[in-house]
């Protein structure tokens, strides 16, 4: 890095200056090195599979294979005790207060060194990001977590991004193993122990909201992920705002990180719209960033304890370009309270001995030197023992013990060790410990423990309830985009039902069609006729006028009906039909036609039905015998029918392709007999038909007749003559189908038009 | 392996019907029409258990003093209605006609037919939410299709007819099959996989 | 006769292949397969949902579980097992619905084993049947996912153009669908309303991208093998066909 | 149709479908309490309706008839699913749900081989002898249909059912250091599967479109004569 830009009035300074040249304030925050350290060991290790992942993000096709490996063994691995172990481990620890805090604090950062820079521009790229951390939260989808990175544009943008990064971590785990101290050492181990811990207390997004709102333009982008944060982030500010400067960190991070990672990665090419937002939001917080900075600079621990944080490595070596070659002891030493932030549940005993050693540390360079005297008035202030304490609330009383225990040496007044001054005393260290300082941490560490346990047991209470669909979507684009369509539709369909216009000439009939006439001609006089009627109640719409005609036809022909069904409201749907769209032949039941019920069990049914159908459905839905019993004769729809190739014609009438296909499959094999073939008929569904017409070609010929639709309907009763409801629904049928047509054209192509490098949510794919 | 008693059941059961199904045994055909007989009867059963665990959950809604509380109430009563009226007079009586004429055909035909606007309205976004040449094919041939479908009142296109049915007849035809053999393929490794006690959804 | 016959050693072949690829699957060479963008986006829901606490809805069709559309539903049930696993540290756990009784009990018992396995209680709640006809079913599961802070929905079982709305309801409740079907025209419905969609025998691989264990993978291996011999049969049988020799 | 002759009942009925009929239509426009109320009743409605039916269609001769029948054997027989589904309804508790086990595995396992079964003999043998077919001239001669069309209208069906199993292929080729990926040819079959696999969907997304606009207009004209009932005696007088 040349020069480094003053974080208050924006300008250039060369590097080595600890104050701005032209405004004074400090360049140079008196960083502990430990951050930035214990970050290293995340570079080599979390960091790095990071990167690794951006590059594989970037690599396209490849990676989705890894990854799918990856995921293959990850998955296992989730299972495996020790995962299992982090995962309740994170669900133990969300009893106490910390979570709040640490995501709270980590997240922030988090996002803009990613995101900040590049996705300003476009939004996806951090919505494509979020599935990603909540990926890493569970370690076996970690091989996927990057997935995210298929849109191309933010590839490109990953791949220089991971470059720079590799260089930058490189460069930093350098300046990382000089000051490779003996306590660092411990930490190092720690934070090698503490990795698998410390990746699922990154993750956790609560506060990527703040900023996230503010780059979106249209919070319905967030789609699903959206709610949950958006319905979080809000009152864990307010909440979190117990110290204010929990507000103002979070909220100025993202200015000073970007401030820094602008400038000192300039082989990047930062888009200029970039910079301007940058600033823009530097001027809108300005009055925040100012103190909350400065603060920083006076208190060493605050910055420790977001850098931190930070789950990914840039911002933190960047900070580590920056910093002027420090004695790193001290700062050490000072941050000593810092890197328990990212240890869980292992504060406790590095926090005690630091705690212990620390304050007696006698100030060394004139940098600690004022570090030491800002610090404690800080303290008082900014309450770090606070947030410090709030991680690990046990230890509360352990800072004031251990000062008095070294400054105050006790001179031994009696016994034999009368005059030995340091020596143990008998009784408990507890009884003599003189009330703690004024700052006392103990009340404010209640206070704001307090307050974040309020927190958590609110955000607990909230995942709780239900959450109502977001207002917005009442007035959204979509929703006006819906109802648009709904009226230009409905107003195609009813302009011709008012109008009762006819003119749509009926479609002329298909081979199809004129088989099933020609076969229905040719039916002797009382023919038994097996009607199945295999279509939901809600298709009845389509498929009354599609088959009311052919079976108007069969009526005039004066067959007998006999009713089945392989779906439990088909018998229903059958009674319908026959006493809506026929009544006026007014069929009786029983004698003129038998309504069997429905043949359960799927296709093995329709077999056994179709081998012994008296065996099958013995009863008339109504209970009678419908195929005699004892003496008593069968009805007469079903007389001297014994096989299923009894019946002079079968007619299939259904909406669903499966139930076309068991009839086919099942059911006409048994319709071939020496004697005769009964002819199979099918009346379709217009949806079922590509699957069902296969079965009318001429080299399958297992049906053989079709009629599909609404359209093969109205050509029906063109044939007979008796095209009643088709001929009333054609004309808006039609028009209806242009103007759905027309708006499906149109709307795609204006969608394109908008939509164009712009990730609606879920996401540009290529399936090849 | 828990509840070996479950997966033994599970493993004889299927591979007796299945062999009846491929085995020429007289004794082998009915033994598996026995079993796929009390299958059907088991399902229905399931059927009403399913029902008690609606009114269970609806119970439990409705108890719960909430908003949607009132639905949950106003299911319960439709259902025991419906229980009432169709288990007194039978399926197919005028009463139970009306009900199924009345309520469950009006609204659910409507479900169906809103989706007429919901369809339209997803093929609009379709193309924004996923740019590529799947979906470009898929819209266009849906479009060609539609207007291939029915007149526009007074003029007809007998060549959209035409392209329509080769649509449907041809490239359509071999794209189902082609699906249709895959999934074939998927149900008889799904059902291997139970038959060798691999997947136990059976509380296994 | 003989199609049974052939049909008998089509499923020996299936049994064996499958056992001896799950068995061996250690020592066999490690085949992967192709990503399917689906998996990887359930597999983020899934993460999501733990960590953002909101509910994962699986839904597993009306279909027929003595007919052919059972399978689709083990395939649904399979993957549920592995997302109630993965969930089970999550407050919510995942509700499961059904349009057939006996799947609803089916996606009970799996809820209450994976509950099992990770000492949480089940509750009978989170497995349900919305509704006992196909229509009334999805007008059920579209008011879970309104009324229950669904942050993604896996639809995986038999749907026909019903699927549409309950596509709808997550789409306006801001929640991710992933569906697959047996149903043809339910696919093409899924595919123009579903966020992600499994494309026909996609839909069976659930358990194998989710690592449901090796005889999940063992059955992929199989089906592909299968697949190519379906082919070979397929062309040469038409070549013969015309050749006019069959 | 004339409301004066209409029953007191008819008349409800098509009132009470009027109303239903607009409070679906409303979900368009947005999710709402009436919108919920009025599909909570269809469930109730259907749900009613479908154990009615199965009861009456299932129950009552296949369980009940026999066990209270002459036939011993039948009675016999009729026991084992009475006590699987006696057992079944263990289910609706939490503590007893295990004794239900039995039965959903019986359920299970038949429904797998029935599964199979279809299946095999259902979809696999038919499809593939229907694909094979596509070439028999012969039959095409007959049944009239050149033989040159039939030829190339089944060479293309052909092609698309191939490539479209093709597509389906889930293995890659894994090679160390080396991205996994699929075959060229596996690759190039796909591209062209995709195209058939659109085309189908596209086909049958139409189909299901035309269903539901069908449903729609019914609704629609049902709505208008609805309307037109009601004013008639108005305008007439």
């Amino acid at each position: 890095m040349a020069d480094t830009r003053c974080p208050m009035c924006g300008k250039v300074n060369p590097d080595d200056r600890e104050e701005c040249q032209y405004c004074g304030a400090r360049l140079v925050p008196l960083i502990i090195e430990a951050p930035p350290e214990e970050e290293g060991e995340r570079g080599s290790g979390g960091a790095a599979a990071e990167s690794a992942a951006w590059e594989r993000g970037s690599g396209g096709a490849r990676e989705k294979e890894t990854g799918e490996a990856g995921f293959e063994e990850g998955f296992s691995e989730f299972e495996a005790e020790g995962d299992a172990d982090w995962l309740s481990e994170l669900r133990g620890e969300e009893n106490l207060p910390q979570p709040p805090l640490v995501r709270g604090e980590e997240n922030p950062p988090q996002p803009p060194l990613i995101r900040g820079e590049q996705s300003a521009p476009q939004p996806p790229l951090e919505r494509g990001e979020q599935p990603q951390e909540a990926g890493e939260e569970l370690d076996w989808t970690a091989g996927e977590g990057l997935e995210e990175a298929e849109t191309p544009d933010w590839l490109h943008e990953l791949q220089e991004e991971s470059g720079g990064a590799s260089e930058d971590q490189a460069a930093f785990e350098d300046e990382a193993g000089d000051e490779a101290l003996d306590w660092l050492e411990q930490m190092r181990q720690r934070g090698e122990q503490a990795q698998q811990e410390e990746i699922p207390e990154e993750t956790p997004d609560p506060a990527v909201p703040d900023w996230l709102e503010q780059l979106d333009e249209e919070e319905e982008d967030l789609k699903g992920f959206g709610k949950p944060f958006r319905s979080e982030e809000p009152d864990w500010l307010s909440e979190a705002a117990g110290g204010p400067e929990d507000l103002a960190v979070s909220q100025e991070i993202p200015e000073w990180l970007s401030e820094i990672s602008g400038p000192t990665t300039p082989e990047e090419a930062e888009p200029e719209s970039v910079a301007d937002e940058q600033s823009v939001d530097e001027l809108a917080s300005d009055e925040i960033v100012v103190p909350d900075w400065l603060s920083e600079l006076e208190n060493p621990p605050q910055p420790p304890l977001i850098r931190g944080e930070q789950s990914a490595p840039q911002p933190a070596l960047e900070k580590g370009e920056e910093n002027p070659p420090q004695p790193p002891l001290i700062r050490g030493e000072q941050s000593g309270p810092q890197p328990p932030l990212t240890r869980g549940e292992e504060t406790r005993q590095p926090g005690l001995e630091r705690g212990e050693e620390n304050p007696p540390q006698p100030p060394l360079t004139r940098g600690e030197q004022s570090a030491a005297e800002e610090a404690e008035p800080e303290i008082s202030r900014a309450e770090i023992p606070s947030w410090l304490a709030s991680m690990r609330p046990v230890e509360d009383a352990a800072p004031p013990i251990a000062p008095h225990e070294a400054s105050i040496p006790r001179v031994e007044s009696a016994g034999p060790l009368s005059g030995f001054s340091g020596v143990l005393s008998p009784q408990p260290e507890v009884g003599q410990v003189p009330k703690p300082p004024t700052y006392s941490i103990k009340l404010q560490v209640s206070e704001n423990q307090k307050s974040h346990a309020d927190l958590l047991t609110e955000m607990l209470a909230q995942e709780g309830e239900a959450q109502a669909i977001p207002r917005p979507a009442m007035i959204s684009p979509q929703h006006i985009l819906r109802s648009a369509i709904a009226l230009i539709i409905m107003l195609a369909v009813l302009w011709p039902l008012i109008t009762g216009s006819q003119e749509a000439p009926l479609p002329s009939f298909s081979p199809g069609t004129a088989a099933v006439n020609q076969l229905i001609n040719g039916l002797p006089d009382q023919a038994q006729v097996l009607l199945a009627f295999d279509y939901e109640p809600a298709l009845t719409g389509e498929m009354e006028p599609a088959a009311s005609a052919v079976v108007d036809h069969l009526m005039l022909r004066g067959a007998y009906l006999s009713l089945v069904s392989t779906s439990p409201l088909g018998p229903i749907v059958a009674e319908r039909f026959l006493s809506t769209t026929q009544a006026e032949h007014g069929y009786a039941s029983d004698s003129q036609y038998v309504n069997l019920g429905f043949i359960p069990g799927g296709p093995a049914g329709l077999l056994a039905f179709a081998e012994s159908p008296g065996r099958v459905l013995p009863y008339t839905l109504e209970g009678n015998p419908a195929w005699g019993r004892g003496g008593q004769p069968a009805l007469p729809p079903l007389q001297g029918v014994t096989h299923l190739s009894d019946f002079d014609l079968v007619m299939v009438i259904t909406d669903s392709p499966e139930a076309a296909r068991t009839w086919v499959e099942q059911a006409q094999p048994f319709l071939e007999d020496e004697s005769a073939q009964t002819p199979l008929v099918m009346v379709t569904s217009a949806q079922a038909e590509p699957l069902v017409r296969p079965y009318y070609q001429p080299t399958s010929g297992q049906v053989q007749g079709l009629l599909s639709g609404l359209r093969d309907g109205g050509a029906y009763g063109r044939l007979t003559g008796s095209e009643g409801l088709t001929r009333k629904y054609w004309d808006a049928f039609g028009l209806g189908l242009w103007v759905a047509a027309a708006v499906i054209t149109v709307g795609g192509l204006v969608n394109v038009g908008l939509g164009v490098g712009r990730d609606r949510g879920w996401g540009i794919r290529d399936r090849g | 392996m828990k509840a070996p008693l479950s997966v033994a059941v599970a493993i004889a059961i299927g591979l007796v019907v299945l062999l009846g199904y491929f085995m020429p045994f007289e004794r082998l055909t009915s033994l598996r029409i026995v079993l796929l007989d009390w299958a059907v009867i088991l399902a229905a059963v399931a059927l009403l258990v399913g029902i008690g665990n609606l009114i269970y959950v609806h119970w439990r809604k409705s108890v719960r003093a909430q908003g949607e509380s009132v639905h949950s109430v106003a299911l319960l009563v439709s259902l025991f209605l419906t229980l009432g009226v169709v288990g007194w007079f039978s399926p197919t009586h005028p009463y139970s006609l009306w009900i199924f004429n009345n309520i469950q055909v009006p609204i659910e035909s409507s479900l169906l037919a809103i989706l007429a606007v919901l369809l339209a309205y997803a093929l609009v976004r379709l193309l924004r939410r996923r740019m590529d040449r799947f979906s470009l094919v898929f819209v266009a041939t849906v479009v060609i299709v539609l207007i291939g479908t029915a007149p526009l009142l007074g003029f007809d296109f007998p060549i959209l007819g035409d392209l329509r049915s080769w649509l449907a007849e041809i490239p359509a035809v071999g794209g189902a099959r082609g699906i249709l053999l895959g999934i074939a393929l998927g149900i008889i490794a799904t059902g291997v996989r139970i038959l060798i006690g691999a997947d136990r959804p059976y509380g296994g | 006769m003989t199609t049974s016959l052939i049909a008998a050693l089509v499923v020996l072949a299936f049994f064996i292949l499958i056992i001896l690829f799950s068995v061996f699957s250690q020592r066999l060479p490690a085949w992967n397969f192709r990503a399917i963008p689906a998996f990887d986006r359930l597999e983020r829901a899934v993460g999501l949902a733990v960590e953002a606490g909101n509910r994962l809805h699986l839904s597993l069709g009306s279909g027929d579980l003595t007919g052919t559309q059972s399978a689709v539903a083990f395939a649904g049930l399979s993957m549920l097992r592995r997302v109630a696993r993965a969930t089970s540290v999550s407050d919510k756990p995942p509700v499961a619905t059904a349009g057939e009784g006996a799947l609803a009990i089916l996606s009970q018992d799996t809820l209450r084993s994976a509950s099992r396995e990770s000492g949480v209680d089940f509750d009978l709640m989170n497995g349900r049947l919305t509704g006992a006809t196909p229509f009334s079913y999805a007008a059920g599961a579209l008011s879970v996912i309104h009324d229950e802070d669904v942050g993604a929905n896996l639809l995986v079982g038999s749907f026909a153009a019903e699927v549409a709305l309950i596509n709808e309801a997550g789409e306006r409740a801001h929640s991710l669908t992933l569906a697959g079907t047996d149903n043809v025209p339910g696919q093409a419905v899924l595919f123009a309303t579903a966020n992600e969609t499994l494309i026909g025998e996609e839909t069976f691989a659930g358990g194998a991208y989710l690592g449901a264990g090796p005889a999940h993978l063992a059955s992929l291996r199989v089906q592909d093998i299968f697949r190519l011999g379906l082919i070979f049969v397929i062309v040469a049988g038409a070549l013969l066909k015309l050749l006019g020799v069959l | 149709m004339n409301i004066t002759d209409l029953s007191m009942a008819d008349l409800a009925g098509l009132i009470l479908g009027f109303f239903l009929t607009l409070l679906v239509f409303s979900y368009i426009f947005g999710d709402n309490p009436l919108f919920r109320l009025t599909i909570h009743i269809f469930i109730g409605v259907a749900a009613g309706y479908a154990a009615m039916v199965t009861i009456y269609n299932i129950l009552l001769p296949r369980l009940v008839v026999p066990l209270f029948g002459e036939d011993g054997g039948e009675r016999l027989l009729a026991l084992v699913p009475l006590l699987l589904g006696l057992l079944l309804f263990s289910k609706l508790s939490s503590r007893l749900a295990m004794l239900g086990n039995l039965p959903m595995a019986f359920l299970v396992g038949a429904g797998a081989a029935a599964a199979i079964a279809g299946a095999l003999l259902g979809t696999l043998f038919p499809q593939t002898a229907a694909s094979i077919n596509l070439w028999d001239l012969q039959a095409a001669r007959e049944s009239g249909t050149g033989a040159g069309e039939q030829f190339i209208n089944g060479g293309l069906i052909l092609f698309g059912t191939l490539t479209t199993l093709v597509y389906f292929h889930f293995g890659v080729r894994s090679r160390p250091e080396q991205p996994d990926q699929r075959a060229p040819w596996i690759v190039e079959a796909s591209k062209a599967g995709e195209f058939f696999i659109a085309v189908t969907f596209g086909v049958l997304f139409a189909g299901v479109y035309a269903a539901a606009l069908a449903a729609l207009v019914e609704r629609l004209s049902f709505i208008l004569d609805f309307i037109r009932t009601m004013l008639m005696p108005f305008i007439s007088s």
